[in-house]
């Protein structure tokens, strides 16, 4: 049955149909000519905005040559007038160009809609004998479908984790500024220069040309006080800093642990303990109170940092904390408790590790890789155990570790280890560190004379290369301190004296009437000297003594002072201090 | 109330006495006269002028529901659409919609920083609340990328059943995608592809325009697909349709089961009588369906697993989670772009720990989202096992845009309307 | 026959009924809902995601703290200077330095007038009534505050000696400078320098534009206008506007002016330099710029010699433009002085730290 | 609850009848949780000119094709220079309008002489397309006095503005349909 053809005649239905059809194809068309145009004109005028058009940059570089040039001027001026005039036109066809292609839409759509309606021919569809097998193949499609779509989207989701990169470039702890990358290319050395990466500084010598902390402060008072973190376990080294984050280590007969502060608020970032160390003796040295488990300061080449403990553990850490690599280089034998620090140099840490009463036994100098762990070279050394710390410095068109012990300051290559030159110098119990002071290496030999030796010589130099030497005043335990100029060093009694590097005329002294312990630091023109007792005063690093400053913490202080920018670093049995203007 | 008051009054307060402190630095002292002009602020539509919206689209749905219910006359849904199309498409410039207003909502539920405006959480509800009671009358005639859809069709043709189901799933997944993003401040997906508004605006992405050209030129043979296979919003309101009391039906009265209503639906939605399809044996379907809703959990599990998953690589779309990465990063790598890290520079510590909190919210909210989508495909196949019985031809309440198409094909609809004499239908009963 | 329609229409009181039974519910239900979740306020942060309520006030702001806190590196590569010693700023912005006896620095900041010792320590604060401008030291060692239209004349404790209103509602002072007898303010506000005795009275007026008297006027589109005095006895006064340093005798007539716009490192860069001109005591003058932030000496006849300090010593300074807040509250800016050493004092008006200088050991300074 | 009496009770209409309830339960919980944070007020989108860093990305991230921001000019704080650096790029050629010494690349910002030594500087909003290279200019060296900001005689009010999306200050903001432009002057002046 026909339905439909009850309500019109088929011929003119026909007719009208097709009339429909011939305007939908003109509405079409027409809509089509319109896409294209407008296509066209963003093809053509996009790359040549007014304000992206190389050319007119070109021509504007050569006005700029040649300031005078009318020629260019006028080029410049139609150009810019052409491209101006393109870009509003294209503007303004898009606006009409949208409403021509919306009422060709509508004409299209109503023609079509007319064609379709007029040849429209209504039945009744015959009954599918099949219906009843096919709506059960279609649920189970369905099915199939539909775990065909599951998987889809599982493929979907594990292509987008994948291409994702699900690890988070964030730091663990927000408050912490990140940690750059471990890359294998070692920050330059301004960096290094910036940053405190090791006991006493960048060069040893406790001096910090650019930093600028505060001339006075008192935790009482509460002023220049930053702030001051606990310090869970004792340790008598000192801190240093890289990056924002300041490094510690601390031990005692059970455990050895490195800190690490974030230095902007001084909340602990992290602390690792170090253990299972392979070949890590089970039972603990056999330390003095007065060194303790934790005496070397750790060192950090802006990668990875390092520690050293009285029994012998050498570790590794990443700067977030993570474990590199750790070994057991045998508890050194001394009687008071391995105290030398680690040195830095070139990706390189060099381990002093001196050991042996009176007799020589098993000293050595090693450089380690300080990506693996894996000693570079190793030389042994015929010295009894000493406490001081190993610097490297450039001298003579070589990089040289000096190191001191009873009865020698001897001198290496960095590069190979072999011993460039040495000089027996020294007596007593070797705990003061050599420092390069203005050319010359200079090292006090503990409570009988400071020498300064030119370090350009070969083969033993005793006889031949001291510059001078002074006998007023040397310390035993403090090391000197230098900015090139001057030299200071206080004793353990409170007196602080300052030489001419050049000579070691003294210029003058100052008794502080006070037990100092540790060595004082030079920071700009600024002498820091801190007492045992939490005093601390600031002195002009200059020819006549002038005190700038004084400060006053609650504690006792051994370690060293680290200056880092507009701070200053100072590590008390309890606390770590941040002193700085707030 | 008060409260608001006391608010104006203070406002009032500080905007008088920083009109008293306020100095400027004098501009020069002009010898000729010259008055110094004052920059012009071209108002933007009045606020009062969202409540004539509201009034509006609740206008429209009454009379969409009036005439599917009561005149089921095509003629006026169709007019009705094409007045929707005018005033939210064209004149509103498809903004706001009630599509995009599910991520206004989430984000003013998530985020106490985000006031709502109650003229977006009503475009939100009320069709929402239409659906519960009467069905999609809001997709029928109301909303403009719908009303668009339907007046490009030209040429229905039948999307397969069995591809027609697993599509149909897109509009569940694309919620809970747009929910995760909004709900963490991430931003709106589903404005952001949304593929009509920019005919309405007449301007947009090139990428959008080609989405937009290619869902209308497939819009021509295949019946409203963006409805369809991707509205969000339809997802919402299908759900809301398994409530609803009363259902569009097609014949005003007996149905002869002639078929043709379920041959004029161009959009799949009208399902057969039982009574025509075979059944399995009892045994095998009670099996199936046993095991699909043993699945149910597993899936739902599996899919909060996966979820999880994506929760990092889904929350660098964050704007401050990109910041904070691109600033880590150009710590080692120079950055190409550095304006954009200045504020990151100036002070890290706070950008930092916003990503670090918002990719906390996107493990909940992606390992959520997983779970849902488990939850979708399980319940899928559970419903693919059941079966309703029906002894007439009636449309899937979910699935019908309530257009009105069926209605003028049933040859009881067109005898009671005296388009064909009511003779001809009792002698045809006769036969 | 007619058929009706497929569903019995709602009945009017059956539609009421159901209306009010699902409004109580949802009522009930919302009520329930706040009652748990508890009342909450939307948040008055302007937020990218949230509303931003109420006019926004930007003459109250503080520096941002971040600003100050950042690390700009030290100025030593460049010219023949090199800095010993930084004073870290405050939170407050900071808009005047002046040094005096023993070397002493008096720094405009806030509210207030900090007196620092050569190394920063500060000495004595004192605290006024509005937001100071300038400040300037007469060689007597008694300080001259400028507020935007008064002038405080304070002993060297800070004890008030005077105070004097500056008629005129236009007037903004933004530079003084004292000798033994007289008082000079540039007031930024009218386009002129005030000439006060020590009794507060205003003796004369410096560069309004006289066509007669060849005076050109001074453009000042912004608080940056100074006045200093020169060894030679004449007064210079920068002319932004005119990118150019100008010379008056104290009686006001203008004896010549030297400077170039360009960006080139001779000429003075933007729309509004020199904002400062300051005489070294050998006569050669010391120029301060904003947009490019940057510090340079030249000869007394007006011949570019060398920087002081360079762009990128100041990076907080180039970031923050004029306008980033009102123009009024404009932060960019810098303010040079000269110790009795020759040491250069410049103060950062963004980050309030305070550089000083010094000629570098062998360079030509 | 209200089931038509004259529908019969079955097992589907209970279902239904039970879920609208639930359903329209969830609405009005939704109700009363938002009803601290509804807005009777609509918002619309501006710039904070004291966050904008002039990227530029207004002129091309905008859904529409010229942006609906433009610059906007602030007389009170212009310091009306001859040498303005938000009118001339920098090192001009000569302080005239000719094309070579312009900034502004599609000629927006208009030029006039007012007495000596001032000029009027105005923008041209039919031709501006939110570059902010002026604004970057005269913030750079000068006043500030030049700004962008959202047109609502152009804006569409997106839900999601697209320039918000890629701002690289952060500097949209919604603000209340009241109060629709943040301006480096304010209303009144004592």
């Amino acid at each position: 049955m026909n339905l439909a053809l009850i309500n019109s005649g088929e011929a003119g239905a026909r007719r009208t149909a097709k009339t429909w059809l011939i305007t939908a194809w003109i509405a079409g068309l027409f809509c089509l000519a319109i896409c294209a145009t407008i296509l066209y004109q963003h093809a053509t005028a996009t790359t040549n905005d007014p304000w992206k058009s190389p050319q007119l940059l070109k021509l504007k570089t050569a006005l700029a040559a040649a300031p005078k040039d009318a020629q260019i001027k006028a080029q410049i001026r139609d150009l810019d007038l052409k491209y101006r005039q393109r870009f509003f036109r294209r503007l303004a066809l898009d606006r009409t160009g949208g409403w021509l292609l919306l009422g060709g839409m509508a004409v299209f759509l109503a023609a079509l809609w007319r064609a379709k309606n007029s040849d429209q021919v209504l039945s009744i569809p015959q009954p599918n004998l099949q219906a009843a097998r096919e709506a059960l193949r279609v649920e189970a499609r369905s099915r199939l479908a539909v775990a065909g779509f599951a998987v889809v989207c599982v493929g979907a989701a594990a292509a987008f984790i994948k291409a994702g990169d699900s690890k988070m470039p964030l730091p663990q702890n927000p408050a912490a500024p990140p940690v750059p990358a471990a890359a294998d290319a070692l920050p330059p050395l301004a960096e290094f220069q910036a940053n405190w990466p090791r006991f006493r500084g960048p060069d040893g010598s406790g001096f910090s040309p650019k930093a600028n902390p505060p001339l006075a402060w008192d935790e009482g008072a509460k002023t220049n006080l930053l702030w001051k973190s606990a310090i869970p376990l004792p340790g008598f080294n000192s801190p240093i800093v890289w990056g924002g984050r300041v490094f510690l280590s601390g031990g005692d007969a059970q455990k050895r642990e490195v800190y690490c502060f974030n230095a902007a608020d001084g909340q602990l970032a992290w602390r690792r303990a170090i253990e299972n160390v392979p070949g890590s003796p089970a039972k603990a040295p056999e330390v003095l109170e007065q060194t303790g488990v934790a005496a070397p300061t750790m060192a950090t080449d802006g990668r990875r940092v390092y520690a050293l403990f009285a029994n012998g553990d050498l570790a590794a850490l990443g700067l977030d904390g993570a474990p590199a690599w750790s070994k057991n280089l045998g508890t050194p034998k001394n009687q008071y408790g391995h105290a030398t620090s680690l040195a830095i140099w070139q990706g390189k840490l060099i381990v002093q590790l001196d050991q042996g009463d009176s007799e020589p036994a098993n000293s050595r100098l090693m450089a380690f890789d300080g990506a693996t762990g894996k000693v570079v070279w190793e030389k042994p050394r015929k010295v009894p155990g000493s406490w001081a710390s190993p610097i490297v410095v450039e001298a003579a068109g070589k990089a040289q570790i000096i190191t001191a012990a009873l009865p020698s300051l001897i001198a290496y290559d960095a590069v190979s280890g072999a011993e460039l030159w040495k000089a027996d110098v020294l007596e007593g119990e070797v705990a003061p560190s050599p420092i390069l002071a203005g050319g010359l290496v200079c090292i006090a030999s503990p409570s009988s004379k400071l020498i300064a030796l030119r370090p350009d010589g070969s083969g033993d130099v005793t006889k031949t290369h001291v510059a001078w030497s002074n006998e007023e005043n040397i310390p035993d335990v403090t090391s000197p301190t230098s900015n090139g100029e001057l030299v200071f060093y206080v004793t353990s009694s409170g007196m602080l004296t300052c030489l001419d590097a050049k000579d070691g005329t003294k210029l003058w002294e100052h008794d502080f009437g006070t037990e100092i312990q540790a060595s004082p630091g030079i920071s700009g023109n600024r002498v820091y000297i801190v007492a045992t007792d939490g005093h601390a005063w600031v002195v002009e690093a200059g020819r006549e003594f002038k005190e700038l400053g004084a400060g006053k913490l609650e504690d006792h202080f051994f370690a060293s002072p680290a200056f880092v920018g507009d701070r200053l670093y100072l590590r008390g049995n309890a606390a770590l201090y941040c002193i700085g203007v707030k | 109330m008060f409260r608001r008051l006391l608010h104006l009054l203070f406002g009032l307060l500080l905007l008088s006495a920083t009109a008293l402190a306020e100095q400027r630095f004098p501009p020069p002292d002009f010898e000729s006269g010259y008055q110094l002009p004052t920059p012009t602020t071209p108002a933007p539509r009045a606020g009062l002028m969202q409540y004539a919206d509201v009034v509006v689209l609740l206008s429209a749905l009454a009379l969409a529901l009036w005439l599917v219910y009561r005149t089921r006359s095509r003629r006026g849904i169709t007019a009705l659409s094409l007045f929707s199309l005018a005033y939210f498409g064209f004149y509103r410039k498809g903004c706001v919609c009630a599509i995009g207003s599910v991520q206004n909502v989430a984000l003013a539920l998530c985020d106490s920083h985000y006031a709502l405006p109650v003229t977006v959480l009503i475009f939100f509800l009320a069709p929402l609340t239409v659906a519960l009671f009467a069905g999609r009358a809001f997709c029928a005639a109301v909303c403009p990328q719908g009303a668009i859809q339907d007046l490009v069709l030209i040429k229905p043709l039948k999307v397969p059943a069995w591809l027609e189901t697993p599509l149909g799933l897109i509009p569940y997944l694309f919620l809970g995608a747009g929910v995760c993003f909004a709900a963490t401040g991430s931003g709106f997906l589903i404005c952001r592809y949304d593929p009509l508004v920019p005919f309405f605006r007449f301007n947009g992405s090139e990428l959008m325009i080609g989405l937009g050209v290619a869902f209308l030129l497939a819009g021509l043979f295949v019946g409203r697909p963006y409805c369809r296979f991707l509205c969000p919003y339809g997802a919402l309101l299908r759900l809301a349709t398994l409530a609803a009391k009363w259902r569009v039906r097609v014949t005003p009265d007996t149905c002869t089961q002639c078929a043709l209503c379920q041959h004029s639906c161009p959009f799949g939605a009208m399902r057969e009588p039982t009574g025509m399809q075979k059944r399995e044996p009892l045994k095998t379907s009670r099996l199936r369906l046993a095991t699909f809703l043993l699945l149910l959990p597993v899936l739902v599990g599996l899919g909060a697993w996966g979820g999880s998953q994506l929760a990092t690589p889904a929350s660098k779309f964050n704007r401050t989670v990109k910041l904070a990465g691109r600033y880590v990063r150009s710590l080692t790598t120079p950055d190409r772009f550095p304006m954009e890290l200045q504020r990151v520079e100036a002070n890290p510590g706070p950008v930092l720990a916003k990503a670090e909190e918002i990719r906390q919210q996107f493990l909940l909210g992606a390992t959520l989202f997983g779970g849902w989508v488990g939850l979708v495909f399980g319940v899928k196949f559970i419903s693919l096992c059941l079966r309703r019985n029906r002894t007439d031809f009636e449309p899937d309440p979910g699935t019908c845009f309530a257009c009105a198409r069926c209605f003028e094909t049933c040859p009881s609809e067109r005898i009671r309307r005296g388009w064909i004499p009511a003779e001809l239908e009792t002698a045809r009963s006769k036969e | 026959m007619k058929i009706p329609l497929p569903q019995d229409p709602l009945g009017r009181r059956e539609f009421l009924r159901g209306g009010v039974r699902y409004g109580l519910l949802v009522g009930l239900a919302a009520m329930a809902a706040r009652a748990v979740s508890g009342k909450r306020l939307v948040n008055q942060d302007c937020t990218s995601q949230g509303i931003c309520r109420g006019c926004p006030d930007y003459t109250d702001c503080e520096l941002p703290q971040a600003l100050s806190a950042r690390q700009a590196p030290p100025i030593s590569d460049t010219g023949a200077y090199e800095e010993v010693c930084r004073i870290a700023g405050g939170k407050m912005p900071s808009r005047s330095l002046a040094i005096g006896p023993e070397d002493r620095l008096y720094l405009a900041t806030g509210n207030a007038v900090l007196v620092l010792n050569q190394a920063g320590v500060r000495e004595q604060e004192w605290t006024l009534d509005a937001p100071v401008c300038c400040v300037t030291v007469a060689p007597d060692g008694t300080v001259f505050a400028g507020l935007r239209n008064r002038i405080l004349h304070l002993d060297s404790n800070g004890n008030r000696l005077a105070d004097w209103q500056v008629p005129g509602n236009r007037t903004w002072l933004t530079g003084l400078a004292a000798d033994a007898n007289d008082l000079f303010a540039a007031d930024a506000g009218n386009r002129v320098i005030l000439r006060l005795d020590r009794a507060g009275q205003c003796i004369g007026r410096i560069g309004e534009k006289n066509a007669e008297r060849d005076v050109p006027g001074f453009i000042v589109p912004s608080p940056y206008f100074s006045v200093m005095i020169h060894p030679d006895g004449l007064l210079r006064v920068n002319n932004p506007g005119r990118h150019r340093v100008e010379a008056y005798t104290l009686d006001g007539d203008f004896e010549g002016a030297w400077g170039k716009a360009s960006g080139a490192v001779d000429g003075f860069c933007g729309c509004c330099n020199p904002i400062r001109v300051v005489p070294l005591p050998d006569g050669r003058m010391i120029t301060c710029e904003k947009g490019l932030p940057r510090v340079k000496i030249y000869s007394a006849t007006g011949e570019f010699e060398s920087v002081v300090a360079g762009t990128n010593a100041f990076p907080e300074n180039a970031r923050v433009g004029a306008g980033e807040r009102d123009a009024d509250a404009a932060l960019a800016g810098l303010t040079a002085a000269v110790d009795s050493r020759g040491r250069i004092a410049i103060l950062d008006h963004v980050t309030g730290a305070v550089r000083i200088l010094q000629p570098k050991a062998g360079g030509k300074a | 609850m209200s089931t038509n009496p004259k529908e019969p009770v079955n097992r589907r209409n209970f279902l239904g009848a039970a879920a609208r309830v639930a359903a329209m339960t969830g609405v009005g919980a939704l109700l009363g949780k938002l009803a601290g944070a509804t807005a009777a007020k609509g918002t619309v989108w501006q710039i904070d000119p004291a966050k904008c860093v002039r990227c530029g990305k207004c002129a091309t991230a905008c859904v529409l094709e010229q942006s609906a921001v433009k610059c906007v000019h602030a007389y009170a704080v212009c310091g009306y220079c001859e040498l303005c650096t938000g009118y001339f790029g920098p090192e001009p050629n000569e302080l005239t309008t000719a094309a070579e010494n312009q900034l502004c690349p599609t000629a927006a910002i208009q030029r006039t002489y007012i007495e000596d030594p001032y000029y009027q500087y105005h923008i041209d909003e039919k031709l501006c397309i939110g570059c902010a290279k002026c604004v970057d200019g005269c913030n750079r060296y000068g006043n500030g006095s030049l700004f962008l900001q959202v047109r609502h005689d152009r804006c569409v009010n997106c839900n999601e503005c697209a320039i918000a999306r890629v701002c690289a200050g952060d500097a949209f903001v919604r603000v209340p349909v009241d109060q629709p432009y943040l301006l480096k002057t304010k209303p009144t002046t004592s």
